[in-house]
């Protein structure tokens, strides 16, 4: 098995993720699907650290998922207040902001 | 600092003077603005006296590193085409001053701010004609717009934000074209002599033909707009209509010359090649203009838009002059710069003073002025005689020059563009019927006559336009040199008379 | 066993200051009292920022690519725009310290007693003042960083903050947590782009270097390569709003707090434009000719949709992000230059137009009635009436921003230009002319708005200004002017700092 | 040649009091007229010494100048202001400013109770100042100040009482008219520019030899053109007839005696190009011709009488241009009817405002009716006058139009011919008319329909008719005796240089003339001499109703030009507005439309904006796809 | 040159079963993330990714990262979001409905062109060096040659977390923590309110939600001996949501039993 089969991988993982944040409206699954997005892009360094051989790769792998955690918190306390003052989670609801 | 310098700065220094007034004393603000722009007349004049007519090359010049990063100098100088050119505008502003002393007094804004305003769009038609660094004059050449933006949007008459930015976009849009053209001159001349903005330098560069012609075109666009040269007109009567009086007579009389100037100036100067391949084309834009405007004066209701399109038609005369190549036709076009600066201003500044007195600017709603104030109907049909050319006018000079000098090189043009004489008669003796002549129209029996401020301010310039249609030759004198170099350098010659080949 | 690394702390003072400055402020809002805090915390805030000026000051003639190991490149580029996002944060702190732009309470329902007894205590978010602090920190380490993670964790530093702070604003709340809703969103899916992106350049390369990147030209066919500028421009291009990653920014201009908003136009632009110049001119400078075609179409697209949507918005603040879309795309063009021209250009527009903005942005604030800020443009007739003073200094900013000479703009629009012509980019500079005509409308269109309509009678005034603001407002016009007039100053700086270093 | 420091004296004395009384307002009016008369006599002493002075000089050295300074100089185009005093402009100069003063004299009286007659002399001064200047300029661009300062005097006077819109009409229409002409003359002056380097008439003279004849024939078909508009000539003439608005004074110095002349003057200038043009000359005749019996026929059904004598001058100048186109011996003879045309018309118009003035202003012929026994100076002197224009021996006319006659025959075949019989029909229609004049003015019945009674005009509007009658009697033979005009002139136009052989001996010519006209007279007094009614015949004949309409020259005028011109103004207007204009507010609009469109993408969903992100990144990847593939 | 897609790093056949059997599996988790309809399901199979991804990982040689993707990952980081979505109402479902016109279709054709042309794209790539693989690098252990990178090269980038981290912790806080208008009530205070209100009627306390009814969830209101429903039994936080089931079907049908 080529090493290339987890790109494609990661880039079909990538692509769902990217897809899911168009087509889904709870807003918390979006962020989710960010998520997913971006293990993809993890998934894509640690195969590519193990193609260069070096570890690199795996490096920013570990500081994406610290960020990434960073990023839960503030996003889901924004989803949360959001939520607190609309009583929806829904991404459509808010929509004031247009045109 | 040279004299020139000093006369530009004069306006700028009196506008910051006249911001220490109060602003209720607006007769001290007046009169301080028209000592203020008297002075810079004067001297102005004495720039002319300083003058060397014997030699071409720029003078009272002076160069001050500006952006250095750019290489861009504060650099000004004139020769005899822009001393005319700002003698023109230094004698008109203050007569508009002491001719429009009411025009402010129901604007939007304080007549402080308008005269503030004044000042500043000398200083900036000075600069602009004395700039000899490519750069300085497009600065000046925008800036320009603002203070007249705000003149008319801010003292017009209806409709005025409207045509205010219909004029401020239509020049912008020009503006900017050229912008992108200084750029490519800026840029070629880093890679040939060292970026410069410096005119003499740019002038020397060797540029290939495409790339001239559009450069050409940035430049060209820009001053057709501003001229305006038919089919990029149609700001003007808008703007005309708009504006008071006064701004209306700088704005014909001196801005729109910048258009032709830099036609000169930069057209021809820096891109002789391209100016000689476009030569036909403008020519022809050039006769449309003469008699689209002068058609399109004929149809005119309103007094303001009439005078608009005449001097359409009457810029007509001068781009075809310019692109005739020609001693005459350049000298010719010069002279018509300054004697249609006079001449519009007398028309527009006398047609002020009868629609302020009939608040109407409708030329129906005049009739049989001659009667009522025969000295107001007199200078206005003097005015209007300069307008159509009449031989000891004038503008006679100037347009017989152009015709002269077009049709030695370009015949079928100026055949079609002494169509323009017969038109010129009608469109300005029918509003001259209609309103000097004929019985008194209702509501024109009470109409006062001009008062001693009026007839001081207007009798300098009917003064001027006698004496420039019989005796244009000191005028002529500072121009021919100059005018002579530029078709020279060109790579023109005149063409030789038949019986001397 | 490892050696301990060595810092050079010098070089890297400046951010150390800010984020020590930060992390100071934590502690004051976990232990000083309610009544001194937003003092203290300004005053920290703005000696952070002076200190971390001077610390700039005195490494001006300093570089070195190793000052955190690789990671960070300090140069004179670098420092330059190091210093341009401290000083615009300077001057947009004074805008912040107005805290009746800010929500009392945060966490408080909109519109429910808890919000009505905050407000009624004059509670404050004082919390602003790090958050603040670490986004002008990240932001200082953006422009500097030179390896794709400390990249994206500079990214993350003051993105995250501002995500936050976009969600705080006093005043029609709702729009405000929509606009920190949709930020953050659309911010972490440009994350996530932009991280996808960086994995293929690891790919590519096998190192995270931007030096690496642009070394490692043959290793592989460009596959990889160009997957990953890319996606890391897309994450770049999203951060100065160019179409079509331009969404986010009209919404979330208009819904977060008005000195957030100015702080976010100015400052997010310089930072994120001094990465893509760096990650350009240094990484990818190499494959110039795969990406140049690219990124000029994004640019034209981005001026001529900036400005032709810009006519038709009726919001000051959704017009002004128009505006700054279009003006990405004029920046854009120093980029697509790759010259020390185009950077030096791009370096002195940055700071002519963040200050412009930061004014702008200053005096809508100003704009309000008796419910808070009105950015509705139909309400703005008339203001020339009611203020000239305030009218003109924004009229002046308008033209500015058009681009009309004698403006620091012009001068920005002038040499950016000219070196994207330098570099043969004709296209950029007539789209970019058309653009600028196009959009001279709409900043025309507000003037006459201001100055020649008549007010309608609405209870619209501008109130006076906190002294804070004030300052604030006139420096930022101040020097807007200054380089509009003398420009040489930060001409001549700018080229002179215009070095980018391996 | 010799230079003479008096000639600027002719032009600025009546410039200066024109200007005076101009700007002096109403403090002038007590005294204005008579600075303006005793100006224009001044200038008329000037016109005789100087006269005297040529006289007195031999024939080489008769013609002086003077310059007065540089007017235009540019590249080789300069032109000096610089007058010329030759043996043809003194005719005229003596013609314009004798006759001048006497009309001035006229005007005293005939204008007493106007209101605005200081205006009136301001005006007439302004005229002879700019006739003056049209026959002493030295060069084509002087004689053109001049040129189009007559039709800005003619323009004053003829709407002077411009308070009637008919009035300030008809100035307008004579102003534009003119103004085709002056088209003609402007190009006829560009052509000479580019073909000689030159403009003055010396300049060109000289060098006519070595230009091309298609230049010479395009200069000369200009300058006719020019001379058209000026002398009414066809297919210019119809402002003439409007132009009778003006004050009859006016009507006596301007459209008969002095102005309208100056095509002839203009053409009799250019000798040496006309000469060296065969078609521009054949074109002068043709116009000549057809101007003559135009004007004939109108004349025949003018019921005005100011506008039957319009018609008349019209037609007489109509003979001179046809002299002119005759070569160099017609020149002479051309000049030579000028002359004594400027006589009896101007002594035949004067009386005709003469007997206006008796008739409280009345124009209409058939409200006249004997008026000859209660004006009987204004009769006598008017009948001599007639007598000199149908040409009866020995008066004036008879002089002057004979020799025209007979140098059309001389010129031999089917031109002689035509020409030949064309001059003689109008000879006999002029009788015709003028006999119908006379009848129905001061013979027969009377018709006014008021109880006043004609009187007779002050004796100060008397003298000069008298003295203008005078020349109508005399100036013919005194001109003609010894062909004295004929050498006179001979420096100027070479009338000996060319022998022209006799078709017919003078006299059977002369006696041909008169017998043309003793019909015409017959005619006339056959139709005229019962009982008229005061309105004009309904019923009359398709080419009656033609004459009275001006032969359709208005109604074509109005189909060719100005209704064609109003459309194009009106259509321009629609143009400018809807397609120049238009495009730029649709560009403004399209890009407004654009904003409004393009911001529906922002719709305010988050999804969409992501989306459209999704679908850029496609683009982008799209883009490397095929650039790498 | 290497065609990256064919030969480069070619790997042992288990870690080819483990990938064909696990790739697939992942994949249709992350599809069924778009397509269930209730959030948390989302988050599980999320998690199941996570996990699926964290095996690839010490597949790779990437020990360490694999577990932390298990334990910091799918562990803290997927609780906080189940936390978040019980919060917010765990059983709330998503309608699948598109209601922005037209977004659907552009979404699909997108990612079928996004994912198609980036898989294609990856197969273009060529390589002109050998694979390496990891175990030089992981010589001294995967952990700590992450160790000896982060705390060397990426110390800086380490250190500035540190900001990232404060900044998560400000931000949960400024929107999350109320600061409190007065001091909360003691249930001292508590007890003397009661007692000083005009009635006594719930002296004794309010009964919880779902006494005496037929069903006990806290959204249906206890019954007073009266049989009648209580509303005030029923957190103030699910009435102000409206969250409150509608009690005549779980009260005692009292008028029934009387008639009968």
């Amino acid at each position: 098995m080529a090493v290339a089969n987890y790109l494609y991988l990661s880039a079909i993982l990538f692509t769902i993720g990217a897809i899911g944040v168009v087509v889904r409206r709870n807003s918390i699954v979006v962020f989710m699907c960010i998520e997913l997005m971006l293990n993809a892009a993890n998934l894509a360094f640690v195969t590519f650290a193990r193609i260069n051989g070096n570890l690199e790769g795996q490096v920013v792998a570990f500081f994406t998922m610290v960020v990434a955690a960073c990023e839960v918190v503030v996003g889901l306390a924004i989803i949360v207040t959001i939520y607190r003052s609309r009583r929806s989670a829904s991404v459509d609801d808010a929509s004031l902001l247009k045109r | 600092m040279s004299l020139l310098t000093l006369v530009g700065a004069l306006p700028l220094l009196g506008a910051a003077l006249i911001y220490l007034i109060p602003n209720k004393n607006t007769e001290l603000v007046k009169k301080f603005a028209l000592l203020v722009t008297t002075l810079v007349a004067v001297a102005s004049i004495f720039l002319a006296i300083g003058f060397d007519k014997s030699v071409t090359t720029m003078q009272f010049t002076q160069s001050n590193s500006w952006i250095s990063a750019f290489n861009i100098n504060f650099a000004v100088g004139i020769d005899g085409i822009s001393l005319v050119l700002i003698l023109l505008s230094t004698i008109l502003v203050p007569i508009v001053v002491l001719a429009t002393w009411h025009e402010s007094d129901g604007g939007r804004w304080s007549v402080k701010t308008f005269y503030v305003l004044i000042l500043i769009l000398e200083t900036m038609m000075i600069g602009v004609f004395a700039a000899t660094d490519l750069f300085l004059f497009y600065v000046f050449f925008e800036a320009m717009l603002i203070p007249v933006y705000f003149l008319i949007g801010g003292y017009g008459s209806a409709n005025r934000s409207a045509a205010a930015v219909k004029f401020l976009l239509y020049s912008l849009f020009g503006g900017l074209l050229m912008l992108a053209s200084i750029i490519g001159v800026y840029v070629i001349s880093g890679n040939q002599i060292g970026a410069t903005f410096d005119l003499t330098q740019l002038a020397t560069l060797e540029i290939d033909n495409q790339t001239e012609n559009f450069l050409f075109l940035g430049f060209f666009i820009a001053f057709a707009i501003k001229a305006p040269l038919w089919p990029f007109h149609t700001w003007l009567p808008d703007a005309a209509k708009a504006a008071t009086p006064g701004t209306s007579v700088l704005l014909l009389g001196v801005l729109d010359k910048v258009g032709t100037y830099g036609m000169i100036r930069f057209c021809i100067e820096l891109f002789p090649d391209a100016s000689k391949t476009f030569t036909p084309l403008i020519i022809t834009l050039a006769v449309i203009s003469i008699i689209y405007g002068a058609f399109m004066a004929i149809g005119q209701k309103d007094i303001k838009g009439l005078i608009a399109f005449t001097s359409i038609s009457h810029f007509g005369f001068i781009t075809m002059g310019i692109f005739a190549m020609t001693t005459q036709g350049m000298s010719g076009s010069n002279l018509y710069m300054v004697n249609h600066g006079f001449s519009t201003a007398a028309l527009f500044l006398i047609a002020g003073w009868m629609m302020a007195r009939r608040n109407s600017s409708i030329i129906s709603d005049f009739g049989g002025l001659q009667r009522v104030t025969p000295v107001m109907a007199w200078s206005f049909f003097i005015a209007g005689l300069s307008g159509l050319a009449l031989p000891g006018l004038a503008s006679f000079v100037s347009e017989f020059l152009v015709l002269v000098g077009t049709y030695t090189r370009y015949p079928v043009a100026a055949i079609i563009g002494t169509l323009g004489i017969i038109l010129a008669a009608l469109y300005i003796l029918i509003p001259i019927q209609k309103t000097l002549h004929g019985p008194v129209t209702p509501g024109n029996e009470k109409m006062t006559d001009l008062n001693l401020r009026e007839k001081i301010a207007i009798a300098p310039v009917i003064a001027i336009i006698v004496v420039m249609g019989f005796y244009p030759k000191p005028v002529l004198d500072l121009i021919n040199p100059t005018s002579e170099k530029v078709v020279t350098n060109a790579g023109f010659t005149d063409p030789v008379a038949e019986v001397n080949k | 066993m490892l050696t301990a690394p060595s810092l050079g702390y010098l070089l890297l003072s400046p951010m150390i200051i800010v984020f020590a400055a930060a992390v100071i402020g934590v502690l004051v809002e976990a232990f000083m009292g309610k009544t001194h805090r937003a003092a203290a915390q300004l005053t920290i805030s703005i000696g952070a920022l002076l200190l971390a000026l001077v610390q700039l000051w005195r490494i001006r003639d300093l570089s070195s690519t190793t000052a955190a190991v690789n990671s960070v490149t300090i140069d004179k580029a670098g420092i330059f725009l190091q210093a341009t996002v401290v000083i615009l944060a300077l001057i947009a702190v004074l805008l912040i310290a107005d805290q009746e732009n800010f929500t009392a309470q945060a966490s408080a329902v909109p519109g429910s007693n808890e919000e009505a007894v905050a407000l009624l205590q004059k509670n404050q978010q004082t919390e602003i003042f790090p958050l603040f602090l670490f986004a002008v920190g990240g932001m200082m380490l953006f422009p500097v960083a030179t390896d794709l993670i400390t990249l994206f964790v500079a990214l993350e530093v003051f993105s995250l903050p501002l995500y936050l702070l976009a969600g705080l604003s006093r005043r029609r709340r709702l729009l405000s947590q929509e606009a920190a809703l949709k930020y953050f969103l659309l911010g972490a899916y440009a994350s996530a782009f932009f991280l996808f992106g960086a994995a293929f350049l690891y790919g590519y390369a096998g190192t995270i270097s931007l030096v690496g990147i642009s070394a490692a030209a043959g290793s592989a066919n460009e596959v990889f390569l160009l997957i990953g500028i890319i996606f890391v421009s897309i994450g770049l291009l999203f951060k100065i709003s160019a179409v079509p990653f331009h969404s986010w920014t009209p919404d979330v201009y208009q819904g977060a707090p008005t000195p957030i908003t100015a702080f976010m136009a100015a400052c997010t632009k310089v930072a994120a434009f001094g990465a893509l110049l760096r990650i350009f001119y240094i990484g990818f400078a190499e494959a110039q000719t795969m990406w140049q075609p690219i990124i000029t179409v994004i640019a034209i697209l981005t001026m001529v949709l900036g400005s032709v949507v810009a006519i038709a918005q009726r919001d000051v603040k959704r017009m002004l992000a128009y505006s700054s879309i279009a003006h990405a795309g004029f920046l854009l063009s120093g980029v697509v230059a790759l010259s020390k021209d185009g950077l030096a250009a791009s370096l002195f527009y940055l700071m002519a137009y963040g200050l412009t903005t930061l004014a702008a942005f200053g005096i809508i604030g100003l704009v309000r009635d008796s419910t808070g800020e009105v950015t509705d443009l139909n309400r703005w007739v008339g203001l020339g009436k009611k203020s000239p003073l305030v009218g003109s200094v924004f009229a002046f900013l308008l033209l500015s921003f058009a681009g009309i000479p004698l403006t620091s703009g012009f001068i920005g629009k002038f040499a950016i230009f000219s070196a994207a012509y330098q570099s043969g980019n004709i296209a950029i500079v007539v789209s970019g002319v058309l653009a600028s005509a196009i959009a001279a409308f709409f900043y025309i269109r507000v003037i006459i708005m201001i100055f020649f309509t008549d007010p309608v009678n609405d209870s619209v005034s501008v109130i006076i200004p906190s002294v804070k603001s004030k300052i604030s407002i006139s420096v930022a016009t101040v020097a807007s002017m200054v380089f509009g007039l003398a420009p040489s100053l930060l001409l001549t700086t700018a080229t002179n700092f215009a070095t980018f270093i391996k | 040649m010799q230079t003479s420091e008096n000639l600027l004296w002719l032009i600025a004395l009546p410039l200066f009091s024109s200007a005076i009384l101009l700007l002096a307002g109403k403090r002038a009016n007590s005294w204005g007229h008579i600075m303006g008369t005793i100006v224009s006599a001044s200038t008329f002493t000037i016109g005789i010494i100087e006269f005297f002075a040529m006289q007195s000089r031999s024939e080489e050295n008769r013609a002086v100048t003077q310059k007065i300074f540089t007017w235009i100089s540019v590249g080789s185009f300069n032109v000096d202001a610089s007058l010329l005093l030759d043996q043809l402009s003194i005719c005229f100069v003596l013609l314009i400013t004798g006759v001048g003063t006497l009309i001035h004299v006229y005007s005293i009286a005939y204008m007493s109770h106007d209101l605005d007659r200081r205006r009136f002399f301001a005006y007439l001064n302004l005229f002879i100042a700019s006739m003056l200047l049209l026959v002493l300029g030295d060069s084509y661009l002087n004689l053109y100040v001049g040129w189009e300062g007559v039709g800005l005097a003619s323009y004053l006077l003829i709407g002077f009482w411009n308070e009637k819109p008919a009035y300030a009409t008809a100035a307008k229409k004579a102003f534009v008219a003119n103004r085709v002409g002056d088209v003609g003359l402007s190009l006829a002056i560009m052509i000479s520019f580019a073909t000689f380097g030159d403009v003055s008439f010396s300049g060109m003279k000289d060098s006519v030899d070595q230009a091309s004849s298609t230049q010479l024939t395009a200069i000369g078909l200009m300058l006719l053109l020019a001379a058209c508009g000026k002398s009414a000539q066809f297919p210019l003439q119809s402002w003439l007839g409007d132009a009778m608005a003006g004050p009859t004074p006016v009507s006596a110095l301007i459209h008969a005696a002095t102005m309208v002349t100056a095509g002839v003057y203009l053409i009799t200038r250019s000798n040496f190009v006309f000469d060296a043009a065969p078609i521009a000359q054949l074109m002068v005749l043709i116009v000549g011709g057809v101007t003559l019996l135009f004007g004939a026929i109108i004349g025949m059904a003018k019921d005005d009488i100011k506008k039957a004598l319009a018609a008349s001058t019209m037609s007489q100048i109509g003979y001179m241009i046809l002299a002119t186109g005759l070569g160099p011996i017609g020149y002479a003879f051309a000049i030579m009817h000028l002359l004594t045309h400027g006589f009896f018309k101007a002594s035949m118009f004067l009386g005709a405002g003469s007997v206006m003035h008796g008739m409280k202003d009345e124009v209409n012929m058939r409200k006249y009716g004997g008026i000859g026994k209660f004006m009987p100076i204004t009769f006598l002197t008017f009948g001599l006058g007639y007598l000199a224009i149908i040409g009866v021996p020995p008066f004036a006319g008879f002089y002057s139009k004979d020799k025209i006659i007979e140098t059309a025959l001389n010129e031999g075949g089917i031109k002689g011919l035509i020409l030949g019989s064309a001059t003689l029909l109008g000879a006999m229609i002029t009788a015709f008319y003028m006999t119908r004049v006379v009848i129905l003015t001061f013979f027969g019945n009377e018709r006014w329909g008021h109880k006043d009674e004609p009187h007779e005009s002050p004796a100060l509007m008397l003298v000069p008719i008298g003295l203008l009658s005078v020349g109508s009697v005399a100036s013919g033979y005194l001109l003609y005796k010894g062909d004295w005009l004929v050498h006179w002139l001979e420096p100027v136009v070479n009338p000996l240089k060319v022998h022209h052989k006799e078709l017919l001996p003078p006299i059977v010519v002369s006696i041909m003339a008169v017998a043309v006209v003793l019909i015409g007279v017959s005619i006339a007094v056959l139709k005229y001499r019962g009982e008229q009614s005061d309105k004009a015949p309904e019923r009359v004949s398709v080419f009656t109703r033609a004459a009275r309409k001006d032969l359709f020259q208005d109604n074509f005028n109005e189909a060719t030009f100005m209704r064609p011109g109003q459309s194009v103004v009106k259509n321009l207007l629609n143009i400018d507005y809807l397609l120049i204009d238009g495009l730029v507010r649709g560009v403004g609009s399209v890009s407004l439309n654009a904003g409004n469109k393009l911001r529906v993408i922002q719709n305010g969903y988050v999804r969409s904006y992501a989306l459209l992100m999704v679908v850029g990144a496609l683009a982008l990847i799209a883009t490397i796809w095929v650039v790498t593939a | 040159m290497i065609n990256f897609a064919l030969d480069v790093g070619t790997t042992a056949t288990p870690e080819s079963y483990l990938f064909y059997f696990l790739a697939p599996l992942s994949v249709l988790a992350a599809l069924g993330m778009l397509l269930v309809k209730k959030a948390v399901h989302s988050a599980l199979l999320l998690a199941w990714v996570m996990i699926s991804l964290a095996i690839f990982y010490i597949a790779q040689e990437a020990l360490f990262l694999g577990i932390v993707q298990i334990v910091v990952y799918t562990g803290a980081v997927m609780m906080l979001f189940l936390f978040i979505l019980m919060l917010v109402g765990v059983d709330t479902s998503d309608s699948l409905e598109e209601n922005i016109p037209g977004l659907r279709p552009i979404a699909i054709v997108a990612a079928i062109g996004f994912g198609g042309l980036l898989v294609s794209l990856i197969s273009r790539a060529t390589f002109n060096r050998p694979i390496y693989g990891l175990s030089e690098a992981n010589a001294e252990g995967n952990a700590f040659g992450i160790a000896a990178e982060l705390f060397t090269r990426y110390v800086f980038a380490f250190e500035v977390v540190s900001a990232l981290l404060i900044t998560a912790a400000i931000g949960a806080m400024v929107l999350g923590h109320s600061q409190k208008s007065k001091s909360k009530n003691s249930q001292r205070d508590l007890s003397i309110a009661r007692f000083r209100k005009d009635s006594l009627k719930d002296a004794s306390g309010l009964p919880s939600a779902g006494v005496y009814a037929l069903h006990n969830a806290v959204d249906v209101p206890a019954l007073l001996p009266t049989g009648q429903a209580a509303p005030s039994s029923i957190s103030s936080v699910l009435q102000a949501r409206g969250d409150i089931i509608e009690s005549a079907t779980f009260e005692m049908k009292k008028d029934e039993e009387e008639e009968k």
